[in-house]
């Protein structure tokens, strides 16, 4: 085992993918000699050559529709989008060509391509550094969406959308790339160090997708998150004394329906988080399913904590970010009420 | 805004009721075009894309450096093909205004481009075409009656169902999956092409765009990463004139042919006769040596004209002179190919007529048999459960669910 | 007052504002010469001029992106995209330009522009000609979103969508473009000439944003739809013979949430419709947001009928659809409960 | 994957321990390039976009046709801006190491791009500019302090917080305000021309973007659209020879250079020495007057070099060699300049000194009153409560719950 924050992670995920199976190649902006703005890439160029790693014009389009193609022949391309505000150029071949490819061929042809890009908020990046644009993906039936909150689930997810014949979008929460992070922006910095999910095999294994995990067992209250609020709700727990329990989603495309309710039928409880807009959030999915299915168990309404209905502003960052007050809130709102 | 607009707004030469007017097509004579080898660089054949590569000149003649010397077998596969795509694309026409199948486009005009390019690519090539390409298929060995259940959406439809007619795939004789959405295929034959070259094989690709597609953004995608890459892939763009009611000067066809839209990456263009199958091969074939022998992709401008409506649902009459296409200078690709054949001697009215009623029938036979498959008002049926297959890999719980509810519900809950 | 069907009604709202204000612009693919493939602008070239009404390339992307600089210029831009199933790559320009302009800005520049689509099945147009993707917009803050059921509103709504200096996507559900369907494509075609909200008024008048609309009082159940399941709707209360409170949502963004809430507080049960896929669409957020205004007055979990979560199937176009069985089936599940 | 790759992988010519090679630049003497009429046939102007375009020579001398004759104010208007760009760039450099800012971006060695280009426009030209354009901003008219307040995020920010150093707009000077999403600007400059020429105005719209930012697509939609309507509209391609750790092969400039670009859509492209003040000015008045007299959209590609790191995240020794700037042989805009003003003899190293000690002052003093209205760490500070305005033109019920729930929670629930 070895001790990796979610860069280095990552890193390893791609390396060890690509001496596994020599289809697998890179691509992107600044990921081949540089190594990507984030170092993700760093040094795969050195050791797998400029014709796996490969340097891409800035036309995040361009990219995807390109690796749809190589998937068609027999390559397993994995694509970085450098950051997830940057999508939207590439959205209409997800959407209509990725997402769609094996229906619409009766199954005969597919393109088994990940598109990886950092998202959300929190490294004081303004609204076109920031965004967290989960949601719009997990409405396109036929894209797998996944977002790992800690290093060893990031590498083994990673492994798993490479090695997945469906394209994945795999969004990577910046702001924990270093360290876990409560929601304070003015303690200092913790590295992955001492976290037990920053221990990482150096080979080959996988997390699968598809299923959520438990992160905290508890009793009064389920949250529901992923990516860097599941340290917040961490921490909101500690601040609040609630015993909650804290499920991260991990794949929020298709989604581990199972581990949810069975929480939520047992604590009678939910709250949910995540760092985009509330308005048509993925949190409203999460909501419509469990009041569906928990409807009977639920003493209170379900509650969202999410990004303001604005865009994301530089200036009040902590203000829109929601952080341990917002989070705390949201826990002891849901606990109040009957 | 009491001031005239400056605005300049591009104005097709005639609507209906005027007198058709293709002067502004830079036409130039059969045999005039130089042939430079495969190997010419870049810059020294920039000339082919102001000009036009023509074989056949207006008395059915084949000329200059650019005549493949087809053989008589050749010819006769050439026109069989075309006027397979003809006849069926007419009959399925038919059918669709019948009501029996849902929408239907023809390539009518523009047959040259499918089956010329098809002889001149080989089985190994992968192509990703437009949906006017029928032909593309049909020569690449998909049977005519499995072209019709997938427009009939019927239990042997290779779509399962689950496409608009026309959007046909062929993966045994690598032709890709048509898309509902224009020009998305173009970026797809680049990346096609680029693993081609990674794994150091020779095999290339080939894609077609409409004129009026080449404002999206895939065009652009796909240009840019085939010119950096120097991808092993030939980039067709199909200018019939017309984009539904569009003329392909709102296109930006107006100042200069679309053959020079790479010019400026240093992709090499040619402008050819799209109408003139010799041609059409001829400079498929030159394209390819140069994608094959990694000097890289090349855009090929076929100038055609689209003789049809632009679909079933489309009434071109609202928009363009009635009489337009048989004014268009460069003819009928068919009625050339044939008129070259009989002046070879290798050909008659006769034979063609025969030709035309044995494929007439081939058409007939392909759609009674078509019809065991399903129709849409007459089963057998798909299965509506298959609707849930294919969205991913593996069916996830959430689909298995709905599949359930979906059987109960149609079953009267 | 004039009977119209429903491109009657977008094509005089346009007509209205054209002559009233000389800004507006209109511009599209086919718009111009020829009138529109659904013939929405049929006229208006010969009436206004090829300066006002223009064929644009087949480009969303440099349509919407050519339309926001326009707006930024003084005029008012009515672009249309000829499917909503080909709006995202024009996705980019709306997301991060057209819906964020004002806000980045600080209020000083904005762009005024109106994007028109026909969305939605039931056409036999198969996946590429029927989508339905009006909830990745809603998530959009900065975008209203609307969508009408009926000439009336359609006239009305596109006029105030028009008069809005914030920009609108505008679906039209084309499904009902002709004519009012209640879900059965065996029936003959109805047409609005006998339908009260085929009545529509030759100049000007506003429908205003922003607000929902019971189209259908009742008591028993809440069905919250928009669109053409607005019909399905109606047909389904007469079919299941259950008194439903039938709510036209209209505007999706922003959302009118009191008359939703008041309508559930009253009913206690409320079941939500849209032709969309279920899965992170816009019945989500309303879910969500009901779940958490009326929890205490929900007898029943809400229920949802929407497109199942696959691309939209061509062969089984009314297996797929929410019609009458699935609207009626929704319904009972929803008043079995408890 | 046992054969060899055959795909062409871009690579600069030098990389970090490598001796910097410009070789690849295709440079031409100053005074040498032809200049045609602004009424001249584009077919007829397309050679100036393989040339390139250069007033000053190597001994700061100007010369040739497109010398636009400057009178000693115009000469220090030009440098006095381009300076203030310069000492402006430092300072703020300077200031967001210590963490005084959250961001940062330089135009160190572009300078002359936005003045030359600010000072060719008419006050009524909008310019969408990228966001290495500030000099364009302070020629405009925007104060240093209101720039600053912008980076600073405090009560006088133009953007109300909203947005990332360096993201200014002007209303008033008609600068369009900057996006983080590249290239989104370049059609907007295209509508922006279209909608003067519709009202039968003859202001014009100039955009920037880089050499890297040529591959997305708005990039094609823009000259898609001003070709068709013969927008007037200047679109500039600043092509500094890098985009962040690539070189500009990797946007495919290695074949023919970015200035053709539009040439296969009949748009004239210039390409022109970007660090030469007399000549930017002068082809870009050219371009101006094309555009303002009906004959549409002109291409400028600015040959130039990025001075310094891509942004204050970034460090380009890992990817470039250090000394790559000084090798460049189109040399420093702001020197250039100067040398030729003092060989002129209206200008000296010691004026240029007081100049210099001068804007630093400004700059300062800027500084100084920017941090009056609200620094990272003390305020006074905006009232959050204006996050939730300007979603719309009026708040949205939603939105107001939003902002009472948000004070709620500041305040301690
Ligand atoms: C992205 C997208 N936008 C618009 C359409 C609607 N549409 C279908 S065909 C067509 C015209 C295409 O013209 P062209 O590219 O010249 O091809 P042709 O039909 O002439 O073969 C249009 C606008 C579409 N299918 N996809
Ligand atoms: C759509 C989009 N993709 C990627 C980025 C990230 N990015 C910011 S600047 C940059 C490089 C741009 O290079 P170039 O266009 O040459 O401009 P330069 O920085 O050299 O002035 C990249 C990739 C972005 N801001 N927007
Ligand atoms: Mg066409
Ligand atoms: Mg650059």
């Amino acid at each position: 085992m070895a001790r990796m924050n979610m860069i280095e992670a990552i890193r390893s995920a791609h390396e060890v993918m690509m001496e596994k199976d020599p289809t697998v190649v890179v691509l992107g902006q600044d990921v081949g000699y540089f190594g990507g703005v984030f170092r993700c890439t760093d040094g795969l160029q050195r050791k797998f050559g400029e014709h796996r790693v490969i340097d891409a014009p800035i036309s995040e389009g361009g990219i995807i529709g390109t690796a749809i193609g190589m998937g068609v022949n027999g390559l397993r391309p994995v694509a970085e989008i450098q950051f997830a505000d940057y999508i939207y150029p590439g959205f209409d071949q997800i959407v209509s060509e990725l997402a769609r490819l094996r229906y619409r061929s009766g199954g005969d042809f597919f393109s088994p391509v990940t598109i990886r890009t950092p998202c959300g908020g929190g490294i004081h990046g303004g609204q076109t550094h920031s965004q967290s644009p989960e949601a719009i993906f997990t409405h396109v039936s036929g894209i797998k969406t996944v977002m790992p909150s800690n290093p060893y689930d990031a590498k083994g997810l990673l492994i798993s959308a490479i090695e997945s014949d469906d394209p994945v979008v795999f969004f990577e929460p910046k702001r924990i790339y270093n360290g876990p992070f409560d929601g304070d922006p003015e303690k200092p910095a913790i590295s992955w160090n001492t976290h037990p999910k920053g221990e990482v095999p150096e080979g080959y294994y996988t997390v699968p997708l598809g299923q959520a995990v438990i992160t905290r067992p508890g009793n009064d209250i389920t949250i529901i998150t992923y990516g860097t609020l599941v340290h917040i709700a961490i921490a909101a727990a500690a601040a609040t004394g609630v015993d909650c329990e804290i499920i991260d989603v991990r794949t929020m495309a298709p989604l581990d329906v199972v581990t949810l309710t069975d929480s939520v039928k047992k604590t009678g409880r939910c709250l949910i988080a995540h760092e985009a807009t509330q308005f048509g959030g993925y949190g409203a999915e999460l909501t419509a399913t469990i009041q569906k299915e928990c409807f009977y168990d639920l003493e209170a309404p379900i509650g969202r904590v999410a990004g303001w209905d604005t865009p994301y502003p530089h200036a009040f960052e902590w203000q829109y970010f929601p952080g341990l007050k917002r989070m705390s809130a949201g826990i002891n709102n849901v606990m109040e009420q009957e | 805004m009491t001031t005239k607009s400056r605005l300049h707004i591009p104005q097709p030469n005639a609507r209906p009721g005027d007198k058709p007017d293709f002067s502004y097509l830079n036409l130039a004579p059969a045999g005039s075009a130089d042939k430079p080898g495969t190997d010419a660089r870049t810059r020294d054949i920039e000339f082919l894309s102001s000009g036009l590569v023509r074989v056949l000149d207006d008395d059915h003649v084949a000329k200059g450096p650019w005549n493949p010397d087809f053989d008589a077998t050749q010819l006769q596969v050439g026109l069989r093909w075309m006027l397979l795509n003809r006849v069926f694309d007419e009959r399925m026409w038919q059918i669709q205004r019948q009501g029996r199948i849902s929408f239907y486009m023809q390539a009518t005009g523009e047959e040259a481009v499918s089956i010329a390019q098809g002889m001149a690519l080989r089985p190994g090539d992968m192509c990703f075409p437009s949906y006017r390409n029928q032909g593309l298929f049909m020569y690449r060995g998909v049977k005519l009656v499995d072209m019709m259940c997938q427009c009939l959406s019927n239990t042997r439809d290779m779509c399962q169902g689950r496409q608009l007619p026309i959007m046909y795939h062929s993966k045994s004789g690598n032709v890709f999956s048509i898309s509902g959405n224009l020009g998305t295929q173009y970026p797809h034959a680049v990346g096609w092409a680029m693993a081609s070259a990674i794994k150091g094989e020779d095999h290339i690709a080939a894609t077609w765009v409409g004129d009026g597609s080449t404002a999206e953004a895939d065009f652009h995608h796909a240009l840019t990463f085939a010119a950096v890459y120097q991808a092993p892939v030939i980039l067709n763009i199909v200018n019939n004139q017309w984009a539904i009611s569009t003329f392909q000067g709102t296109a930006g066809g107006e100042r200069r042919p679309f053959a020079a839209r790479g010019l400026g990456l240093g992709i090499p263009g040619i402008r050819v006769d799209g109408n003139d199958l010799l041609a059409v091969y001829a400079v498929t074939t030159w394209a390819a040596e140069r994608a094959r022998h990694g000097r890289g992709p090349t855009l090929i401008e076929l100038v055609t004209y689209r003789g049809g409506a632009h679909s079933t649902s489309d009434d071109p009459s609202k928009y363009r002179p009635k009489d337009e296409w048989a004014a268009f200078p460069l003819g009928d690709p068919i009625e050339r190919l044939k008129q070259h054949m009989i002046s070879q001697g290798s050909w008659s009215e006769k034979k063609h007529e025969q030709l035309t009623t044995e494929l007439k029938k081939e058409v007939k036979a392909a759609w009674k048999e078509a019809q065991q498959y399903g129709t849409m008002t007459e089963g057998p049926w798909l299965n509506p459960a298959t609707m849930f297959d294919d969205v991913f890999a593996n069916q996830p719980r959430n689909l298995e669910t709905q599949c359930h509810r979906m059987l109960e519900i149609e079953s009267g809950d």
